[in-house]
């Protein structure tokens, strides 16, 4: 099937630096996409050559099928919210909201519904006279946002729609735009270099990396089998250990290093014998940190020499610096070549594993 | 608190210490009560290249007269500004400007004795001008004399006789001659003068302006000039010729003493033998090459040549003295304002 | 059936990719078209008149042009503006460091009202300000007795001539200083205070080493302006030749004496020199720019 | 007049130097001057700072002004969005120039303006061929204020240009709005302050210009007479108090011009926030 938006082979230089190499990947009808990566990655890049706003160097961008490289911004069919807003600080809410109505020469009355109808969608009725510097950094965020749905775009791109608004509004906006948007039912792309909104809104995730696209999935997916290292690493928290063939229950019969990554949720401590389910899997390990997370304790314990760390209930006792403890680790991601899998503790048999 | 207000104020008084001591040098020669060797000659705009020369000399002759040196400096512009810069405070010895009328505003402000007309000999007027027309070569408009200016093909370049002193001899002159020819006539005079000036391209501020406007820019067919401007032009350039007119009016620049500056200063001698000078035949001479009609009547027959005669009036006989003529031509809503109301 | 419709589909891409060429190109029109306007206005008003200048100055060869500037009047208004600029500069650094730290790095009442009264005198006629010191310490003045007495000469001296030149410039160094400090905030100076730094070392230590770029651009703004005054000097001058005719009064004269070769050749000097400061101006505006990439760039 | 509790020392110091400096630059000679133009009284006043003829100076300064303002206006932005939004060769070099009337005396840019634009100069003879008397008249007044007043507009605008967010242009584009109407509805009213605050200040400079303006103005009553000449004029009749009266409405003028501007920018900060 027809892809709403596909990007094939794109290629981007800025001088020596390569913004994008190689892109390819498509996205299906109504989905909500994050575009995750560190900053640098290239993903500001693919939104912007998406909109028009770039152009690559070689390759093609479809929208519903249609090669639009050479189309204009404003004929793509495209709705943009910029990181900073980019509102028309002269304008009023109601005219920054209906200017590519009016771009458009839409009917006056048809403007007028239309932007009721997204003032109200956005909450915003009361404020729409007011100017975007009289308004919060969240309400900006939402007048923005409607500004872009006005002209009915079939393609919603929004750069780093969060970055700007503090943590709590965040919470609450990730949720409205989420379910905002599937509402409507427009296909949309959000760049973002914080893996919990991704994991968060999107309905399916792409990682970039150096220019690259390194993995695309449903964020459980991507959480659960990372296909590279980068991917392994940037998603979740990450222990590195280069050779994770040390620890009980991952011995290996072949030579040579197994690197590999450990996360928190991945490694159980107990007191003592009695706390943990599978004692006889159990490493010793000696306590050397513990972090206060709110609704847990992080701790840091070593390991044969490696630092590891797990999350403890704070319904259990509490753990003391320096005390001796045993520590279960029930999985490890191994990269053997440059792949990514899920290595099991063969002591445990066929204990399932909860999360 | 107290040490910092204190300190800002000594810190301000650095400040009129770092002004005043640009003006230490000035003063030690300025003005010293016995000892002033500076001596300052404020005059009008044309003067400069006669003045030049006469200090030249003057130095020579006071050196060997009081065996004193003496640097003879002077400040040119136009004549009403040069009034009013030594009535604001220019520390001048002698004022030598274009007309009488300025020299009084000073003698008015208290720095010159009342008397002073009757000073020296001549109406305190060493030299002389007059009035005369500037025409391009060959004379093209066929401009002959004071009727001719008020054709309608003829564009004239005068200076503003409101901000230039030499210029208000110009509308004088014409005033004059109008009067005669109109037999008095005052509405018909007015005409003559309003017709004029209708024809006037440029009114320039200042008299060397109009001549610049004239000679350089190529304003106008004619320029009413001072016959000592239209010489230093002819001298320059042969592309002009001067055309006397039937009448004309004497014009007499007033040199003067500043009693309350030579007084101060302690150079009243020196001031006094400058001006006796002008009247000697070494500064007549001067004047003369200078192109100022000397009163001197040897040299003035040396220098014949350069000076038509032209039948002369003065503005005494003819206005009753600057003071009333500058009030009923020049003053505000005075005859030259009238003529450009509308 | 649906051959048709990816033809179509073709065609009007092919279309649209003829239009955004086209577009391109009158984009591109567009910017030669005004960079042509932009060009030909300044060429018009502002460097014909300096062509003129260099022109008129060297109508009758280098002999006359070199004669016109070694003349010993012309020597000494060109030290006698080179003086009346130098300490008039010093003056406005002093008072635009002091006013600049006034009202950036303190809140006080009528903050607004000096603010403004610093900008005053870019509304002032400069023939105006003339007069304003004429009536403050000419003969007519309460207090010229007094200085008299003093045996102290203010204006038709050397000293009103410094007085006008830093009444019509005063304004610049405090102008490019205060936003400069501002953006600076205090913070940094009041860490420094509260380590008990004392003000003239926070001052050389803490501010100056941040706002010097902007300082040394107010600096030359003032330098050329200050060389370049006319209007003012001109009334509080006395035209005293040899002793108080700055360079643009020289010019005047020698213009006035039909000495027009000289007096372009003078000006060419002070068209020289301005070009010169502007030239400074773009340097250190150069190296502003480059600091505050180095400070600001993040990448991509 | 020092609130307490400073940490950072120096107020009293910095505020010495600064009314020290003030009142002896600046506000003992405006007291001076208003000082002495009060002995004339109010009839006199009104009588000389509103003759006719003055009035029509007043007029002819303040219309040549405006004309030089709005002239400067349009080509300041222009010569702004050159130099910020293009690259050419030569730009540097531009862009330096701007500042150039600053520098240069208004005597020396009078006469070489003047010897441009007569009949016989190397511009005049081919605006006087189309008709265009361009010295000694209006038109000459106002190309002389042209000349001094180049750097106000393209200085302040410059500045917030180069610093305005592409990302507005972009989100207009994508709306769909051309290059021309994102010019006029989005990037201009963020320009119109600057604009405005050049603007006045070139307007301002063109009623007190007396330096470059003389030469080329003719000077003629009732026709190129400007404002400041008058004060010379009336000066050179030894009258101060109707120079001071002439000088003191031309103040007055230009105070308001820039006040009313300042009102209005902050009525915009007010409404929009901006």
């Amino acid at each position: 099937m027809a892809y709403e938006v596909e990007l094939r082979n794109i290629d981007k230089h800025y001088g020596d630096f390569k913004a994008s190499d190689h892109v390819n990947f498509g996205v299906n009808r109504g989905r909500l996409i994050g575009l995750l990566g560190p900053s640098g990655s290239g993903k500001t890049t693919i939104l912007r050559m998406i909109a028009g706003l770039e152009r690559p160097d070689s390759g093609d961008i479809l929208i519903d099928g249609q090669r639009v490289n050479n189309l204009a911004p404003g004929k793509r069919g495209i709705g943009f919210v910029f990181q900073n807003y980019a509102l028309f600080r002269h304008m009023t809410v109601r005219e920054n909201i209906a200017f590519g109505l009016k771009v458009q020469k839409e009917g006056k009355q048809k403007i007028r519904s239309r932007v009721d109808e997204l003032t109200h969608l956005i909450g915003l009725d009361k404020f729409a006279d007011r100017y975007p510097m009289q308004l919060s950094v969240g309400q900006r965020q939402r007048v923005a946002f409607a500004r872009a749905l006005a002209p009915s775009p079939r393609l919603l791109l929004l750069d780093e729609p969060f970055a700007a608004i503090d943590a709590k509004v965040r919470k609450e906006l990730r949720g409205w735009l989420r379910e905002t948007i599937h509402k409507l039912g427009i296909t949309s792309i959000f760049v973002t270099h914080d893996q919990d909104e991704a994991v968060e809104v999107a309905d399916d995730i792409i990682i970039t990396n150096k220019g690259r696209v390194e993995q695309t999935g449903t964020p459980a997916e991507i959480y659960q089998l990372p296909r590279t290292p980068f991917v392994a690493d940037f998603i979740g928290e990450s222990v590195h250990v280069p050779d994770y063939t040390v620890f009980k229950g991952f011995e290996a019969g072949e030579d040579g290093a197994h690197p590999g990554i450990i996360r928190p949720e991945f490694v159980e401590i107990g007191l003592n014998d009695k706390e943990i389910a599978m004692p006889l899997a159990a490493e010793h390990g000696i306590v050397r940190a513990t972090y206060f997370r709110g609704s847990s304790v992080e701790a840091h314990v070593e390991v044969k020499g490696q630092i590891l760390k797990a999350g403890r209930s704070l319904e259990k006792p509490p753990l003391q610096e320096g005390a001796e403890v045993r520590v279960l680790i029930h999985r490890i991601l191994s990269f053997g070549d440059g792949k990514a899998e899920t290595v099991e503790n063969k002591s445990k048999r066929k204990e399932s594993v909860v999360i | 608190m107290k040490m910092k207000q204190i300190l800002s104020l000594a810190l301000g008084a650095l400040f009129v210490a770092g002004v005043m001591a640009g003006c230490g040098t000035e003063e030690k020669t300025g003005a010293g009560s016995e000892g002033a060797k500076e001596f300052l000659n404020v005059s009008y705009d044309p003067t400069r290249e006669l003045y030049a020369e006469f200090n030249k000399e003057f130095t020579k002759v006071w050196k060997e007269r009081s065996g004193k040196d003496m640097t003879f400096t002077q400040s040119n512009g136009g004549s009403g500004k040069q009034a009013r810069s030594v009535i604001e405070g220019l520390e001048a010895d002698v004022v030598t400007l274009a007309l009488a009328y300025d020299v009084d505003e000073i003698a008015q402000a208290g720095l010159i004795k009342g008397d002073w007309l009757k000073k020296f000999p001549d109406n305190s007027a060493p030299y002389t001008s007059t009035i005369v027309f500037l025409v391009r070569k060959g004379n093209p408009k066929n401009i002959k004399d004071w009727d001719d200016l008020v054709r309608d093909d003829v564009a004239i370049v005068t200076p503003n006789p409101k901000t230039s002193g030499g210029a208000r001899w110009n509308y004088l002159a014409a005033w004059e001659f109008a009067r005669r020819k109109f037999g008095g006539n005052e509405a018909e005079v007015k005409e003559f003068i309003k017709k004029l000036f209708k024809n006037v391209v440029v009114l320039d501020s200042g008299a060397r302006g109009a001549t610049t406007s004239f000679v350089q820019r190529g304003q106008g067919d004619v320029l009413i000039a001072w016959e000592n401007e239209a010489l230093i032009t002819l001298k320059d350039s042969p592309d002009y010729e001067i055309v006397a007119p039937s009448l004309s009016i004497l014009a007499e620049p007033s040199v003067a003493v500043v009693d309350e500056v030579v007084d101060r200063k302690g150079t009243r001698e020196v001031a006094e033998a400058y001006i006796k000078y002008l009247y000697e035949p070494g500064g007549q001479e001067i004047a003369a090459k200078n192109f100022y009609r000397p009163r001197n009547k040897e040299i003035l027959a040396k220098y014949k040549s350069q000076f038509p005669e032209i039948t002369l009036f003065t503005i005494d006989e003819a206005f009753g003295g600057w003071s009333k003529a500058q009030k009923e031509h020049f003053a505000d809503g005075g005859t030259f304002d009238q003529i450009y109301q509308k | 059936m649906a051959v048709s419709v990816t033809r179509n589909r073709f065609l009007s891409a092919d279309f649209e990719a003829k239009q955004q060429r086209t577009s391109v190109s009158s984009e591109i029109f567009v910017k030669w078209l005004l960079i042509f306007l932009g060009a030909a206005f300044l060429f018009v008003m502002l460097i014909l008149p300096l062509v003129l200048v260099g022109f008129e100055a060297l109508a009758k060869g280098w002999d006359a042009y070199l004669a016109a500037l070694t003349e010993p009047f012309a020597r000494k208004a060109f030290l006698l503006t080179a003086e009346a600029t130098v300490i008039a500069v010093l003056l406005n650094v002093v008072f635009g460091l002091a006013s600049a730290w006034l009202l950036t790095k303190f809140d006080f009442r009528g903050k607004a009202v000096l603010g403004s009264l610093i900008d005053l005198p870019f509304a002032i006629s400069p023939v105006v300000a003339g007069l304003f010191f004429i009536m403050l310490f000419g003969r007519m003045s309460p207090i010229y007795q007094t200085l008299q007495d003093l045996h102290v000469a203010v204006v038709f001296a050397v000293p009103g001539i410094i007085l006008a030149t830093v009444f019509v410039t005063f304004p610049f160094i405090t102008r490019e200083l205060v936003p400069v400090m501002e953006a600076q905030g205090r913070s940094e100076e009041e860490a420094a205070a509260t380590m008990g730094a004392g003000g003239w070392t926070i001052f050389r230590r803490v501010t100056l080493p941040n706002i010097k770029w902007g300082l040394i651009y107010g600096i030359i703004l003032c330098t050329a302006r200050a060389m370049g005054e006319f209007g003012a000097v001109s009334v509080v001058s006395g035209h005293i030749r040899g002793k108080t005719n700055t360079l643009p009064l020289h010019i005047e004269i020698l213009y006035n004496e039909y000495n027009f070769t000289a007096a372009f050749a003078v000006a060419s000097i002070l068209v020289f020199l301005a070009i010169l400061i502007l030239v400074l101006r773009n340097l250190v505006e150069w190296k502003l720019e480059r600091k505050s990439e180095r400070s600001g760039n993040h990448g991509l | 007049m020092g609130s307490s509790g400073k940490v950072i020392p120096g107020f009293h110091f910095t505020m010495g130097i600064t009314f020290f400096y003030l009142s002896l630059i600046f506000l003992l000679p405006l007291v001076a001057f208003v000082f002495f133009a009060s002995g004339m009284g109010w009839e006199k006043f009104i009588d000389k700072a509103f003759e006719y003829r003055i009035v029509h100076g007043y007029w002819m300064s303040f219309s040549c002004a405006l004309a030089a303002a709005v002239i400067n206006s349009f080509f300041g932005l222009l010569l702004a969005w050159i130099l910020v939004r293009y690259d050419f060769p030569g730009k540097r070099i531009m862009d330096g120039l701007i500042d150039l009337p600053f520098a240069l005396p208004t005597a020396v840019a009078g006469i070489a303006l003047t010897t441009l634009y007569v009949e016989t100069g190397w511009m005049g003879q081919f605006l006087y061929a189309l008709g265009i008397p361009s010295a000694f008249s209006a038109v000459g007044i106002t190309i002389a204020l042209v000349f001094v007043g180049i750097p106000f507009v393209t200085r302040s605008v410059q500045p917030v240009l180069k610093d305005l967010e592409p990302e507005i242009e972009e989100a207009a584009a994508i709306l769909g709005a051309g290059k021309w109407l994102t010019f006029r509805k989005v990037i201009f009213p963020e320009l119109v302050a600057p604009l405005l605050t050049g603007f006045a200040l070139a307007f301002a400079r063109g009623i007190g210009e007396y330096g470059s303006v003389v030469f080329i103005a003719g000077n003629t009553p009732f026709e190129t007479e400007i404002a400041p000449l008058l004060i010379m004029t009336e000066l050179e009749q030894f009258d101060y108090q109707a120079a001071a009266a002439i000088a003191i409405v031309m103040l007055v003028l230009s105070f308001l011009i820039l006040l009313s501007i300042n009102g209005y920018q902050r009525y915009r900060i007010r409404k929009q926030g901006v």
